[in-house]
């Protein structure tokens, strides 16, 4: 068992909003002006992803998923970037974004495929705005990166226009930062000034890996070496993570050029529903960073300060029951894929070879079909 | 050949942990080093309990970043080291193929001999587990394609535990693929002795058609075999263990008896395995063939969701209805 | 057919400059991309001019580093681009590798084609050219091992000047293997028409021996074809062009009338392209084959210091002594 | 043409301990304590490897050669990088350090085979503690972080003992700061604490591309997010160069962890023999630099300040052509490979079917050799 403790005390200039007991505090580079009505609806999109979250690592237990990659705890983070998006940014999540997905308007059962393994993700980067999953760890950077190289050469930068002005938002984690791909990344940004935030979720660990094991020092100190701004976030405060990636993605937008915010947060659930993660650390972290919830500060600032009543998280958790048994009944009802499919779209036009090759599959597959018939 | 009954019985997952533990006792100079190969013992827990005993100077949770891993290992190497690293699924090898077809083969060519590079890479390879993308891949034919580089495979647990050791001790580098789905399998008995390592076994013996795998494929083949002898046909099954070198003598010596081969890999179908030693069945045995060498393998297609994955994998069905087409030669 | 004095003449370096300028001009989301692509036009000029005339935006010249191009490829064709990457040696696209393969050669199906990735990624490959280590490898066989690429390989400047145009507006991905030593070779007429992208072509006919090349072996081998021809043994020489997807018809065709085949390419022997095609034709035309396929390649060796290639290379000598050893059959 | 002009006015805080007119100035962090008959030696150097350069160039050019990486205008920093180095410690060098090599005792000759084509290298690298030349870029830095984890693991840093502690010098180039791997070898060498210096020769240009292309801010500021420290020195003064790199070295020896050195300088020649650098840059950017050279400033501090004779210069003039004599005459000796030589070192134990290929060949060669005889 790990004798290693966490510095989960925050950085003294990390920025917060929200104190974890439901306070708001001022910061002088991040005024947030948000209506309380807004900050409800932040609540709600706390509530669903968590309930999607759960709901996924119930049917993961009950073999209706192969694998799930929690976000619980990492709520906060996902949610302030992602409500910081305008409909025409444009996303690159890693596997665990499940929350900025639905800030984008990407339905939980679309994600459920990769995981159910119906299929490889399978929806349209182009559609919301939200790119496929990237399991390969740091790969998306790259792809964000060009992504904003296609920004500036659309003329999409810069003009003014709130309207057409164009910026990205790439997401890694703390373990991601070691990769070569991750630093290249920063490397085209700096040298383009390019419009692309990168977004770390620090959630302290890389499956078994503490944060330690990657950096010496914190992680958004990396970016100022390679030529553009970094600041760290509390990770469970969702209004501050709103204010600094709005901020940031404005600035991108304004060919003010890439930033890096590392949101300090924490991976409360095994690494995936795969993971066993008391064999590398002390359950007693995670009960420190209970306290630090991201829901329940909210919850507390409208409780007390926003005087909402208790009709209001009833609906919310109504609503939140309500997707639950969508995801639940939606997931079972997932289509298998057809044997003949898996031919489909290995080109965008089939190769002869490829076609015979699938022809002899699929009389290959009747004749199986026939002798157990 | 001792009694089944006195040999210790293993999975393979705990073969290959004894196999290290033995191979990091017998020489100081043995490091592992990955992603999560310390305290947790690797998300296989191949390397489970190794860094406790070790130490952490000798397992090694390393940042992550494959070009690193394999980087590193090659400095170490040069600084008189022996290391061992795992790659934690087949599919993240590639970050580091620059270290591997670039480095690791080469140096000890680009030295004229006098630096040695005695690396083994490890890799979880090939499907069936029902994971998500990049977690089912069998990459070997990129390795064996290297000159410079050894490639072997492990099918068995006892094989695990002994060609683990002896790819260690190798001078060489070697890319040892370990077939993932079978790391926790039902246990089964550890040789006392060990097959030199670039040596294929003939695992059954049979005179009408000749199959040739390794790794996660020889099991479906012998069930296969089982199946057809009750038809009666006899299938003479070899299991490579080393995919390069590749052991020709021994499956050239086979083709002549039965005349018919079957190659049967994961890996996509062209420029595979398969067709390597096809061509070179039907160079060094071309008049005792009396059917094409048929394949049955991954088809050339990205490996597919994993709801698909029995039907894109040679399974059971696929390798019967390749003895079907070639026993009608 | 137009007479050889109506069409123009070009080396090759020059009619792939003037075929990338063409779809340029034709498409508006063309854009090109590498290390010394720009201001220099590339080391080996290929891409000269270019930058000039059509900005900085489309002819980028990108920071060091074969991931990050590859990378950003990715991104810049999810935003609707085309990107043309080159690879400045062959050698240095294994830093890139990672990205090619789990990311260019399978988004469109992760996509489940909702997502094209029509990027180009132009290699200078083989050797012959006097080189230091990792400017002459050739390693087309990785690339057409992976589901999800296509894999092609000029021979003359025709070719090269409409191949590339064909690859920039095909939608899906393509690794473009250029012959680095017949770049500033002699000129030759360049043809009025394409020939389809995937086809091979018959460059000689001959009726004894069917003989299988692409890029930079052709004219070996028609050199070879030239010396046999005086002793009587003609040789059918085919460009494969298309390395993946393979043109089986045309070389099965050939092998059924000469009931030969070599296979001739520089990459090393083992698990290459030579063994591929082997394969297929022993299994399309078992009957038809007089003699085993052979091959002429690289050995199983890392590339040589340059004044040891020409042995290792599949020079004319090795190509005569396999025509007479398959002769002898 | 380029209209690009480089800002080559030195960075503030570049440390300099002689100036471009051969004058010592003090640096608070990095006084050298050094005698003129040192600093004679450290002229020689400059020369001889300046010579050696001069001399390979010209067999490049008869034909002897098949290339050459010029290393004119970066002689004092690998000089001064070189002569920091103990006994004990390994150097990492690119394809460029012939000065580096010069300070190993590595033989000019010895590098040539591969530049002549006679060999890959073919030197043993813990013969004199220098890697082979690495081509592929930035590849080198994560052996060299390799091999400081091997020193840890030895227990040879950090002793105090000035014949164990040891650490490791490796080299880059501007370009090279791009690659995934240095950025992955700052990373390993930061989490680890490891005795590694890298040394970056900014010589302005990776081939046809400046250093602009690969960063916006200066390159030493690199590693300060990775979490070591960086510093640019003046690299054509080589008395600085010694001075940071020996106390980098020292730190790292003292288990003090890894620095970053950059060394501005410019690359006098071509990138290599076949490049033609008209095309992408002027002239008059090196007329510019030809003020600072990194020999001339030694030359007149030693005739102006250490009143050295100009016996002196004779002799190394003398001594520097018997060097180019037997260069230029061991270049034309060095043996060609035999054709069977091709199989050896492929593997340590040659495996059987390699044993039959080499066979084969052999067999070839001869049938050939006959028939040609
Ligand atoms: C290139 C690569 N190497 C290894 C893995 C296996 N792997 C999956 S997730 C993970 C840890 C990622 O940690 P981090 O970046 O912190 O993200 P988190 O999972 O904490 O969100 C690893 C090593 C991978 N997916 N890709
Ligand atoms: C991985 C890789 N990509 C490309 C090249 C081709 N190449 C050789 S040198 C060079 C420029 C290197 O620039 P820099 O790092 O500044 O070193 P310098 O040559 O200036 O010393 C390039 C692109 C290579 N050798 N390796
Ligand atoms: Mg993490
Ligand atoms: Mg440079």
């Amino acid at each position: 068992m790990t004798d290693h403790v966490h510095a989960v005390q925050p950085e003294p200039n990390m920025v917060q909003l929200l104190t974890p007991e439901g306070q708001r505090v001022e910061h002088p580079d991040y005024a947030l002006d948000i209506t309380d009505d807004e900050i409800a609806a932040l609540y709600r999109d706390l509530v669903m992803v968590r309930r999607i979250d759960s709901e996924a690592i119930a049917l993961q237990r009950q073999g209706e998923l192969g694998l799930w990659a929690s976000l619980l705890g990492q709520e906060a983070a996902q949610i302030g970037a992602g409500r910081a998006l305008r409909t025409q940014d444009m996303a690159f999540p890693t596997y665990r974004e499940h929350g900025v997905a639905w800030c984008r308007d990407v339905d939980a059962l679309t994600l459920l495929g990769l995981f159910r393994g119906t299929n490889l993700g399978g929806w349209n980067p182009n559609e919301n705005n939200f790119n496929l999953y990237t399991i390969v760890i740091g790969a998306q950077t790259l792809h964000a990166t060009g992504y904003a190289m296609g920004i500036v050469r659309d003329g999409a930068v810069g003009t003014g226009d709130p309207e057409r002005d164009t910026a990205v938002l790439a997401f890694f984690g703390d373990g991601a930062s070691s990769q070569g791909d991750v630093n290249e990344a920063f490397v085209w940004a700096a040298a383009g000034n390019l419009p692309v935030v990168f977004f770390c979720q620090n959630n302290q660990w890389a499956i078994s890996e503490p944060v330690e094991r990657q950096s010496r020092v914190p992680l958004y100190m990396r970016s100022a070496g390679f030529g553009f701004p970094g600041l760290r976030v509390d990770g469970n405060d969702v209004l501050a993570c709103l204010a600094v990636t709005r901020k940031a993605l404005d600035n991108a937008r304004a060919a003010q050029g890439p930033t890096l915010i590392e949101a300090y947060t924490y991976r409360m659930n095994p690494h995936t529903t795969n993971d066993d993660p008391r064999r590398y650390r002390l359950g007693s972290e995670a009960e420190t960073w209970k306290l630090r919830d991201p829901i329940e500060r909210v919850r507390a600032y409208l409780t007390r300060e926003a005087r909402v009543g208790p009709e209001f998280f009833a609906s919310v958790d109504a609503e939140s029951k309500q997707l639950a048994e969508r995801v639940r009944a939606g997931c079972r009802a997932l289509v298998d894929p057809t044997p003949e499919s898996l031919f489909d779209h290995v080109h965008v036009e089939l190769p002869e070879e490829l076609q015979v090759q699938r022809a002899e599959f699929g009389e290959f597959v009747r004749s199986v079909e026939e002798m157990s018939a | 050949m001792s009694q089944p009954g006195e040999r210790p019985t293993l999975t393979m997952a705990k073969a290959l942990n004894q196999g290290l533990r033995k191979a990091m006792e017998a020489d100081p100079k043995v490091l592992i080093m990955g992603e999560d190969v310390g305290k947790l013992g690797g998300v296989f827990r191949i390397t489970d309990g190794l860094q406790k005993d070790f130490g952490e100077d000798r397992v090694i949770d390393t940042p992550l970043a494959e070009s690193g891993i394999i980087g590193t290992a090659v400095g170490l190497a040069i600084r008189g080291y022996r290391p061992v690293c795992e790659i934690q699924f087949d599919g993240f090898v590639f970050p580091g193929f620059d270290q591997i077809v670039s480095q690791v083969a080469k140096f000890h060519n680009r030295s004229a001999g006098l630096m040695k590079m005695p690396i083994t890479i490890r890799i979880p390879f090939g499907g069936g587990i029902g994971a998500v993308e990049h977690h089912s891949e069998s990459p070997e034919t990129y390795f064996a394609h290297t000159a410079g580089l050894k490639v072997v495979s492990c099918s068995n647990a006892s094989d695990a535990y002994w060609m683990i050791q002896q790819a260690v001790a190798d001078d060489d580098p070697i890319v040892f693929f370990e077939p993932k789905r079978l790391y926790h399998a039902a246990k089964s008995p550890i040789d006392g002795t060990a097959t030199p390592l670039y040596q294929a076994r003939v695992v059954r013996p049979g005179e009408h058609v000749t199959v040739v795998g390794y790794g996660p494929t020889i099991s479906t083949v012998l069930e296969a075999a089982a199946a057809c002898a009750e038809d009666g046909v006899e299938l003479e099954v070899i299991d490579l263990r080393s995919i390069s070198p590749l052991d020709m003598p021994t499956v050239v010596e086979s083709v002549r008896r039965t005349g018919r081969l079957i190659v049967v890999h994961e890996a996509p179908n062209s420029f595979g395995v398969g067709a390597e030693i096809a061509t070179r069945v039907q160079e060094q045995a071309f008049y005792s063939l009396e059917a094409p060498v048929l394949r049955v393998t991954g088809y050339d297609t990205p490996y597919p969701p994993s709801r698909l994955e029995h039907e894109w994998l040679p399974n059971l069905d696929r390798v019967l209805d390749a003895v079907d087409k070639i026993m009608e030669y």
